[in-house]
């Protein structure tokens, strides 16, 4: 995609035949890189800002309300203050390791940010087996929280590593499995075909959450999989504050703690968008077509419908997080093996009886044809 | 199977929880020895907060110990202090009149509410919801206010005189503590709907480290913890003191609702339902309490007879019982506090065997102790 | 049952063994006992269908100046009445057998005593310093106790 | 483990989390239920009774000790010396409120009700020393010597006055004091207090009247 691009820009601007068109291929892809990582930096910060101001909401508080108009510079406060923090590692610790650690999560949780489809044509690669490398560049995250927690010679740490290890592992499978409808349906792996197959009917039935009941069950299995896959309350037993102290990072300071940090909301919002781009029907809304609109229009459209999307179910975790006490590890793995695997199965196996049985309508679809 | 043990040798990890740790309820240290996530052996380690509290009391007079005793238990002072009294009126038998004694029953069930707001507000806490822990402290706060109002302290009160108390009623203090008292009553059901019996929180807490009525008594468990095995005995009522006889209350008990008799949800619950009870008394209270005096005659050079008593007061965390020698003198000869947080902690290593650690969690703020109790 | 009833009962089981009944001045009173038989009387009294103590509300040490007594206070939650115990030794080496396994509630407040007056519990499961740090020297609550300058090295 | 009893688990959960949720969500949509005080810009009234640091008015402070000695963590200092008209004349009154407990009990014993709880409870400092608060701002050197030198000249003047005529009473020299209230007749000299280095010996000096 990058070297179609370039070619018409090549194309486009007489000038830059003479450069070798690998340049500038790679300066494109550079800058969408830039882009992406930008705006996931922003979203990261912002997205600590509002987890704040949800918390303070409900816990009947203002939240941060000092750095600038209503608080909202206090994600770059606190990041200069992690900037300029002391960096601390522990003397025993494994130096090598300690160091890759936040590294390794932070290029697990951020790399995922490529494939999601923002918008009509926003996309930085349309892999055509996006989903497939969304679970498989996240998984990266497990490989460093463990690292983190092994090489910080801490017991607490160890624990968190350990924890975080065996619970990533265990919701990959119901997280694939609930993902697979989607992928059935659209008879693709690549995100931006997955969204498209669920236009038309105005827009919202056209959306597989909607599709036939195996798939609205596949899309709270999959949110409950996804939110232990970013540890998040009630499945957030790998930090558990209250019990672990800090799990994995409880070492960790200043610009390395960030990295967790960071990673922890870019996965938030990493599963999220996999959600709206495979259940809530991406960037499509209701009696508006973004594709049809003019190209600018169109995509900036698209843009803000996927990001109300997703930025909704980002919230709905804070929301969670702020009411739910935390699991036991035992249940933990109880709630993945004993209900969400048969489960996800289940609807697995439903929806591909339904598609064979129906030939693959969903239920607004035939509904739609009864009425012609 | 043997031979891929030798090869893969597993070991046991000694963890220190504590004294510096978040859920320990303080200075707590608990010396974990685990397999993996499960505890093999949990050994409490108490002493970092000692103040030598009972060789103080040996130094200052009757009259200069009762602020110590607001540190006894800083979650429920007006307690400690209303025990401490009423322990040195048994002693001297010092005729207590009766508004004083209506005010100490006020306050001291007020500050048991308060108490147990914070037992429940930390320990969802512990379990890893923190907003009814706001919530808990922002009821909290409202009787703190009340407090403020009569004595002018926030935390340590130091309202009640052996005698007596030190003042009478502010204004409208009974009207402002029936406000609250309408405020607070729909609170407690909406605890319940937020978290007790979520279905994470019931989970984490039924069946967990179960005490059998035996063992309880056995243990020296009192106050909600013992109630919360099914044993009915709340001292208010089986052993009463000042004018608890003239309030109808309940004596809540555990009943194994959720898992067995005695686990941690029984304890929690019965806080709860403790709250309730409290304010049926307070209610009664604001109703019954006569006019008259609120102090009574009590010399400045205040000397006891000689003797030995022991006296006991049911506190939010148990009995605290308060066992004081007097030679005649203005100083108390020997003071022994009986900490109910400090006998608690006897209970800790036996039940928290083979439970993992995120339930020694659970236990420790199930059992509601306070540090500086157990520590003195 | 009254405490002078309790005497005679331990008086008729153990004979001379319960030295004497403290009941003026004392609330509850107090059966003073040797302190050889302090367990097998706290069997007694926690087993016997008409006391059945089933709960010791207290344990404390107390130092008499002239001699330390150990003082268990008794509770029946089955029949509601109450008993103190007391037992006096020498200010020499001063030692009883401990009742942790009759009360297992005795075994920290037993620690306590120990920690804080020196008084050894014979047959106890753990005894251990408990408030106060291992390598403290002295027993505080001793009346003829001194304040210690330095504590490993640290001014106190 | 049956399957209604399965799907019942299901139930439950999502259920009890729902009502939660709602309940969390109503706290956070309703601004009214905001209970903070935003604290350097708002503040709330402390209630009449507050306890908080102690203020010594000492006019009328008789020097009397009962503060000092039912301060239960000893935090009150108190030197006073014996002045011409035998009252206690205050020599120097510090409290440490990084001490203090704020019991109330000096308070509360004090006979001229000269000590007082103030609403203030706002102190931070980096040095512990600043956490005394002195009440009298003279050295208390300067305050002993004054005042013996002022009881060695009452009580000069009343060995020359005794001597010079008996029947006279000797009320003159009170007034100098300019304590309204001061007794009469005294019969010997109070001994200087204990403790003053330069004794009597500071004749030097002028007699002052400030107090303060």
């Amino acid at each position: 995609m990058m070297e179609s691009l370039a070619i018409s820009l090549v194309n486009a601007v007489p000038v830059l035949s003479g450069v070798p068109l690998w340049t500038i291929t790679l300066l494109i892809m550079v800058m969408v890189a830039a882009v992406v990582l930008t705006f996931a930096l922003t979203y990261s910060g912002l997205a600590t800002y509002v987890e704040r101001k949800v918390a303070g909401d409900i816990q009947a508080r203002v939240g941060p309300n000092r750095v600038g108009p209503v608080g909202i510079l206090q994600f770059l406060a606190d990041g200069i203050k992690l900037l300029l923090k002391e960096d601390i590692i522990p003397a025993k610790a494994d130096r090598f390791l300690f160091v890759l650690a936040p590294y390794l999560v932070f290029v697990g949780s951020f790399a995922a940010f490529v494939v999601v489809p923002f918008g009509v044509g926003l996309i930085a690669s349309d892999l055509n087996i996006g989903i497939y490398y969304v679970m498989a560049i996240t998984s990266l995250v497990v490989v460093g929280v463990m690292l983190a927690g092994w090489s910080s010679n801490n017991k607490w740490a160890l624990l968190g590593g350990m924890r975080a290890a065996a619970q990533i592992v265990s919701y990959e499978i119901p997280v694939g499995m609930a993902l697979l409808p989607a992928v059935l349906i659209a008879g693709s792996l690549s995100l931006q075909d997955i969204v498209r197959s669920q236009g038309g009917l105005f827009g919202i039935f056209g959306w597989n959450l909607f599709h036939n009941p195996f798939t609205f069950l596949s899309f709270f299995l999959y949110y409950v999989a996804a939110l232990a896959e970013t540890n998040r309350t009630p499945f957030d037993i790998p930090e558990a504050e209250s019990e672990l102290v800090s799990g994995y990072h409880v070492e960790y300071s200043g610009i390395r703690f960030a990295f967790f940090f960071l990673a922890e909301y870019g996965d938030m919002f990493v599963v999220s968008a996999l959600a709206t781009a495979c259940f809530l029907g991406g960037w499509h809304v209701p009696f508006l077509d973004a594709e049809a609109l003019p190209a600018l229009w169109g995509n900036l459209f698209s843009l803000g419908v996927f990001l109300g999307k997703t930025l909704s179910l980002v919230v709905l975790m804070m929301w969670i997080r702020w009411t739910l006490p935390r699991l036991r590890v035992d249940q933990l793995m109880r709630v993945a093996w004993k209900y969400l695997v048969p489960l996800t199965f289940f609807n697995l196996l439903g929806v591909s009886l339904w598609l064979l049985l129906f030939h693959g309508k969903g239920i607004p679809q035939m509904i739609a044809s009864l009425f012609g | 199977m043997k031979a891929r043990a030798e090869a893969l040798p597993t070991q046991e990890m000694l963890i220190n929880m504590g004294p510096q740790h978040p859920s320990t309820h303080g200075v707590l240290r608990v010396i974990l020895r685990t397999d993996g996530e499960v505890v093999v052996n949990a050994r409490p380690d108490v002493g970092y907060l000692h103040r030598a509290l009972e060789k103080i009391g040996e130094r200052v007079t009757y009259a200069q110990y009762m602020p110590f005793t607001d540190r006894l238990d800083y979650l429920a002072a007006m307690n400690c202090n209303a025990a401490w009294a009423w322990t040195v009126e048994k002693l001297a038998g010092i005729e207590v009149p009766e508004r004083a004694e209506y005010i100490r029953v006020i306050v001291c069930e007020l500050n048991r509410i308060a108490s147990h707001l914070i037992a429940f507000g930390s320990f969802t806490a512990d379990m890893g919801a923190f907003t009814p822990f706001l919530y808990a402290i922002r009821e909290r706060e409202r009787i703190n206010d009340l407090f403020e109002d009569i004595c002018g302290n926030r935390l340590t009160y130091n309202y009640v005189r052996i005698g007596g108390v030190s003042a009478d009623l502010p204004d409208r203090f009974l009207e402002k503590t029936k406000e609250f008292l309408d405020y607070f009553a729909p609170k407690v059901p909406e605890y319940n709907n937020l978290i007790s019996y979520n279905k994470i929180f019931v989970h984490r807490l039924a069946n967990v480290a179960a005490v059998t009525p035996e063992d309880a008594v056995g243990y020296g468990l009192t106050g909600p913890n013992l109630r919360g095995s099914g044993v009915p005995f709340d001292l208010r009522k089986n052993e009463p003191y000042s004018v608890y006889p003239e309030f109808d209350f309940d004596v809540c008990v555990g009943t194994g609702e959720r898992g067995t008799l005695g686990d941690c949800f029984d304890r929690y619950m019965v806080r709860i339902n403790e709250m309730k009870e409290s304010v049926r008394i307070v209610r009664q209270a604001i109703e019954q309490i006569p006019e008259g005096p609120v102090m009574a005659k009590v010399p400045r050079m205040f000397k006891p007879p000689v003797g030995e008593v022991y006296f006991r007061a049911e506190n939010p965390r148990g009995e605290t019982g308060i066992y004081l020698i007097s030679d005649g003198t203005v100083n108390p000869y020997r003071l022994k506090i009986r900490a109910p947080s400090f006998v608690t902690m006897g209970i800790f290593e036996k039940i928290t065997k083979g439970l993992m650690i995120a339930d020694v969690v659970a236990v420790i703020g199930s059992f509601d102790i306070i540090l500086p109790e157990i520590d003195r | 049952m009254e405490p002078k009833e309790i005497f005679e009962k331990v008086t008729e089981k153990f004979g001379g063994k319960a030295v004497e009944l403290q009941g003026e001045g004392f609330r509850p009173a107090f059966v003073v006992v040797s302190p050889e038989s302090v367990r097998e009387i706290a069997l007694f009294l926690r087993d016997d269908p008409a006391m059945k103590f089933d709960s010791l509300m207290c344990l404390s040490g107390v130092d008499y100046k002239d001699r330390f007594a150990v003082t268990y206070h008794l509770h029946s939650l089955s029949v509601g009445h109450q008993i103190g115990v007391k037992a006096y030794l020498p200010r020499e080496a001063p030692s009883l057998p401990s009742v942790d396994m009759v009360w297992p509630a005795a075994n920290f407040q037993e620690r306590e005593a120990f920690d804080l007056y020196g008084i050894v519990f014979e047959g106890s499961w753990d005894l251990r310093r408990i408030l106060l740090p291992e390598d403290w020297e002295g027993h505080p609550l001793r009346k003829d106790y001194k304040y210690p300058e330095f504590y490993n090295g640290i001014k106190v | 483990m049956g399957l209604k009893d399965y799907l019942y688990d299901i139930w439950e959960a999502v259920a009890t989390t729902a009502k939660g949720m709602r309940i969390t969500a109503r706290y956070g949509v309703d601004p009214r239920e905001t209970i903070t005080l935003q604290y350097p810009e708002e503040r709330w009234e402390p209630s009449e009774r507050f306890r908080g640091f102690l203020y010594n008015d000492i006019k009328t402070c008789t020097s009397c000790t009962m503060c000092v000695r039912v301060c239960p963590v000893d935090c009150i200092s108190l030197e006073s010396v014996r002045g011409a008209d035998k009252k206690m004349v205050l020599a120097s009154y510090d409290i440490d409120i990084g001490r203090c407990m704020y019991c109330g009990l000096c308070v509360e014993v004090c006979p001229p009700k000269s000590l007082k709880h103030t609403s203030g409870y706002e102190k931070a400092s980096v040095d512990r020393g600043e956490l005394i608060l002195h009440f009298i701002h003279e050295d208390a050197g300067e305050i002993k010597a004054r005042v013996a030198k002022q009881v060695a000249e009452a009580a000069a003047k009343a060995e020359a006055e005794k001597a010079k005529a008996e029947s006279e009473k000797p009320e003159a020299e009170m007034a100098k004091d300019g304590d309204p209230d001061s007794r009469a007749a005294q019969k010997d000299a109070p001994p200087p207090a204990g403790g003053n280095p330069e004794g009597g010996g500071a004749a030097e000096k002028k007699p002052g009247e400030e107090k303060e």
